[in-house]
């Protein structure tokens, strides 16, 4: 386990914050920590900026991410990583499709690479980290569109060379059914599983025997397509198969 | 080209390279994986009767040496790991590993193993790190004596039975597990890591087991003692990151041997590295088959005949 | 600057790192030299009732790991050692290390370290490849209950007693020997190393001690498990190599450390090395004294006073 | 334990042979090899030339000397090493003192460095790797000069910038008790105990707390005369000390 010092925490939003850290991490757009909270749990992080000072960005779900949200300036902050493959380079036109927290881990790559930002959140309140020029959507349209990112995002798929997706796996899902399999674009898919060990040794995170973990977390969208389980079902703590609320076997 | 193939009890493996029990082996599309990367069989992750989330993370821990986890046997359970493999097309190359804490456990789960379509069993009488079972079971060898004898007479089952290394004589362990038709050697070491700035343990659970390069000894050792004395079929496990691992296991008296940790340095590939590297051994060394060096060292050759 | 200080049962050191039994301490030259080089104290080779020339050579063996070595209890006997020892100006600092194959064997070589004018003995209940003596007195839990109490009857030494982790239980190890005045954890594992293209054994005697950074995550759980359960002084040893290491072994419940396999890749300035970094840790973790941290992670305060 | 392939073995004279084995080994004169005979026993041999093909050169004494005397060309010979430091690189005038098989250790050097050589033997039979100019002495005269080499070598002490010694522990101690401890020759001795581990860490090689295998095996001679042990008693494989013949505690 290493550890770095904490710079400072920036609170986003009603329950988002950034903590910036000081570290010499060699990390890449898309690579994510596994974070710990000592004496507590290790989770998985994606790494919302990886020049120095390196940042993470979370929402505050759990005992975890709550402890990691009250570190103040100076305290230890606690991680082994960075793991998993990054984003591949784009060229030409680029877009990024964020849902949820999954603007977090295409911040990174934003840094690096300009291109159209599409922004899917609940609410206005959910909003954070948003530049000038972003599009957005809200499901209760209290901010941007009303409606889906997918839906936003759609229409324009065939103006773009690179995109990048990060959000909820029903969005993805929502995604990849209704994008035009041979669209121009190249898509590029960070998927999200239940991780306990990041290292791709525990089986947690596999989806068709593929490890979000290590083989990923990025997948090309060929890759996704291919998981017969993605969007279907997921795995519990135990390995336990369990359908998402609209999935079938 | 030398023969790399190999028997344990009545099981012919095209190659002697197995993936351990609780690595990358908790899906089926995992095990399918190691299958198809050139595994020659698979240990499923061992499964318990009821479905079991397993320690909260960290459950596992790098160190120089190896590993250490307390994953806690996090499995489906029983119920639901048959339904998951209801169509697997593997079921003769995978070794269905159970745990449990009593002998009707291990009967009614190696039951259920059979009844799904599978026809071999290990027995998890090894694990360091949840009470009540592995090796709290493994270390009563009236009882090991009994789940293994009445998994025999209920079963048409292949036993393997996987044994404790953190035990004062293994031998007796081994004698005990007789009527298996294979020995596993070994399980983890029991641990401990220690994270020295936030004065915490590495792992949730605190105990933990340790695997990886730096218990290789003592699992050769464990090899050595066990087949001077029983001359029975061995898988050997801890430690194998090489093929020149492999051969050591193997001229002690292992037919086969199973890599867990080392997937972590060299992934999927190593099964085929570590085949390849066998009967290159095999070849320069002037040998036609595998089983030619079974053994080799440990001066039991009356034995060796399979 | 922290004080890093520290007392085993009676002994007071002005530092915690201790020259570990059986590396460079054959003789009294290499004793002075470790004390001078920084060691706080050191342990001899264990010494027994006669001379005994040990294995013949390959008796040690490098791995990855760490190392694999069966000398053997290659030793002069105590009537040569204590002649060697007549003007030697530090034995309060050196601890002398003892094994014998009964009561009376342990008794007799402690009346002559104490006539020679030591007043420390490490009891080599734990040495894992001779026959007869070391582990196999060590695991005789009755047998070792009686050694200790009969030098504490019969001498005034202060008795370490030095426990082996190749057991099942070592925590009953530990209460057999509840009358020294400390424990010593621990001993090597035993294991085996073999050469595949002679297909020999590495060590001459075959099995052999496992000592150095492998070992020390199965080191820390026997510091741990037997701190838990007993608070006695204990004396941390198995695989340490870096400063950070030993504070792993205080964190758990260790007062002092020892030092055997790390000489190999570091030499005599490890003393130093593990010393000078021990105080930077309590400096900078804002601690002004080695006993602040001892045993903090094994839950045990009220043990812990001194 | 490494091994290499024998390229092949020279009998020099009745009973030292020189093998050469095909290695990469990067020695330097003066160092040592664990050599093993599988099944058998490890012994400490010094390299008698060390660019490849590397060679040691040793007298058969007993079994381990013997079996590895007895290799064919092909066969496999085991060693661990190099162990232990080299002689210095000389300047100016240059003698090598050898005393029996000390030769073979000296060797090394002399096939880079060139120098007065001086020999000593018990019978003609006994010498070796003779070169032309070597100044040889004999014990019972039978080749060169009759007497020591200490004797044949101390009146021309003075005449040398460098020294190097490598021979029986009585020999060294006869020439560092006699030699002029003013000399304007520096002198290093390439010392010899009985050796278990070769890596510094056993013990059993110790004089005064100085390990012959890793402190040396070359000590100059200000070190070897700060040795009180060195040449009145040596350790035998218990660790006990035993007194040379004419040496007294
Ligand atoms: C590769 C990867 C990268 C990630 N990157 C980020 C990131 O950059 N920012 C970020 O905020 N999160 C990220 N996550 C998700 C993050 O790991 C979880 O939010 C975290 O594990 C929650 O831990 P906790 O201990 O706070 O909550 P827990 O105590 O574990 O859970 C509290 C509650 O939240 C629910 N919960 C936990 N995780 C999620 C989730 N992912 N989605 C919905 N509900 C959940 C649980 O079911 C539980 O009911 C990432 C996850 C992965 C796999
Ligand atoms: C650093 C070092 C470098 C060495 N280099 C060389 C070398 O280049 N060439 C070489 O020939 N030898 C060399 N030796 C000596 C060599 O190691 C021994 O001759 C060898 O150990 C004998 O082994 P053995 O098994 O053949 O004999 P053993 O079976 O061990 O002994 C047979 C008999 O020979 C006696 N004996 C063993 N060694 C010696 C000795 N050194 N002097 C006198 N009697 C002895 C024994 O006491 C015994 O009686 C070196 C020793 C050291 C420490
Ligand atoms: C993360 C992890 C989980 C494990 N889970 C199990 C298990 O469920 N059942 C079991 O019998 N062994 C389990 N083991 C032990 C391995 O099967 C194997 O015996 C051990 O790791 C030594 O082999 P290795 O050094 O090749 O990993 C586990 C090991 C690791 C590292
Ligand atoms: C070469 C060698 C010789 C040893 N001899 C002894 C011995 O005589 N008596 C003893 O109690 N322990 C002996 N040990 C064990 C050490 O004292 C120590 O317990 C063990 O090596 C673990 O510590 P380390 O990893 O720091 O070496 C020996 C260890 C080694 C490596
Ligand atoms: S989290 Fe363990 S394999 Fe991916
Ligand atoms: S031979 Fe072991 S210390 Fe020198």
């Amino acid at each position: 386990m290493q550890h770095s010092r904490v710079i400072d925490i920036v609170k986003e939003n009603k329950d988002v914050f950034t903590l910036r850290f000081d570290s010499n991490l060699d990390a890449s757009p898309g690579q994510f920590l596994m974070i710990w909270s000592p004496g507590g749990k290790e989770i998985p992080m994606s790494l919302s900026s990886t020049s120095n000072p390196t940042t993470i960005t979370f929402r505050t779900f759990g005992e975890t991410t709550k402890t990691i949200s009250l570190l103040k300036t100076g305290d230890r902050f606690y991680y082994r990583g960075p793991y998993g493959n990054s984003y591949p380079k784009p060229t030409g036109k680029v877009a990024y499709i964020a849902g949820g927290t999954g603007l977090a881990s295409l911040n990174a790559m934003l840094l690096k690479y300009q291109g159209d930002v599409y922004v899917g959140a609940r609410t206005k309140e959910d909003l954070f980290l948003l530049r000038d020029g972003y599009k957005i959507t809200t499901d209760d349209g209290s901010a941007g569109n009303k409606g889906t990112v997918i839906d936003l995002f759609l229409p324009h798929a065939n103006e773009y060379d690179y995109v990048f997706v990060c959000g909820p796996e029903q969005m993805v899902k929502n995604l990849i059914d209704r994008v035009d399999k041979k669209t121009r674009a190249k898509i590029y898919i960070s998927l999200e599983r239940l991780m306990k060990c990041g290292i791709g040794i525990c089986d947690s995170c596999s989806i068709n025997g593929i490890r979000v973990c290590k083989d990923g977390t990025i997948f090309s969208m060929d890759e996704v397509l291919k998981m017969s389980e993605f969007g279907l079902y997921k795995r519990n703590e135990a390995g336990k198969i369990e359908l998402f609320v609209n999935g079938k076997r | 080209m030398a023969s790399i193939s190999t028997k344990i009890g009545n099981f012919s493996l095209e190659n002697p390279v197995i993936l351990a029990s609780g690595i990358l082996d908790e899906t089926s599309g995992s095990i399918l994986r190691a299958l198809k990367s050139g595994a020659g069989a698979a240990v499923t992750k061992s499964i318990g009767m009821q479905e079991r989330k397993g320690y909260p993370t960290p459950v596992i821990s790098e160190i120089k040496t190896g590993l250490l986890n307390a994953v806690g046997l996090a499995n489906p359970g029983i119920d639901n790991f048959v339904d998951e493999y209801k169509n697997f097309p593997e079921k003769k190359r995978t070794i269905v590993s159970i745990f449990g804490g009593s002998v009707e456990d291990f009967v009614t789960l190696a039951r259920k193993v059979e009844g799904a379509g599978f026809d071999k069993v290990e027995l998890n009488l090894s694990c360091p790190h949840v009470s009540g079972v592995g090796s709290e079971v493994g270390e009563d060898l009236e009882m090991v004596e009994e789940i293994i004898s009445s998994i025999k007479t209920k079963t048409n089952l292949q036993v393997w039975a996987k044994l404790t290394p953190n035990v004062t004589d293994i031998v007796a362990l081994a004698k005990a597990s007789e009527k298996a038709d294979a020995y596993v050697l070994i399980n983890t070491l029991r641990a401990i890591g220690v994270e020295i700035y936030s004065r915490k343990f590495s792992l949730s659970n605190v105990v933990g087991g340790y695997s990886g390069p730096g218990i290789k000894p003592v699992a050769l050792r464990a090899v050595y003692d066990v087949y001077k004395e029983t001359g029975k079929d061995i898988v050997g496990v801890g430690g194998i990151t090489t093929w020149e691992d492999a051969i050591e296991f193997f001229l002690l008296g292992a037919r086969a041997v199973q890599v867990g940790t080392a997937l972590l340095y060299e992934d999927y590939p190593i099964y085929n590295k570590i085949s390849r590297g066998i009967e290159g051994y095999l070849d320069s060394e002037g040998f036609s088959k595998l089983g030619d060096i079974v053994g080799v060292m440990s001066g039991n050759a009356a034995l060796q005949s399979h």
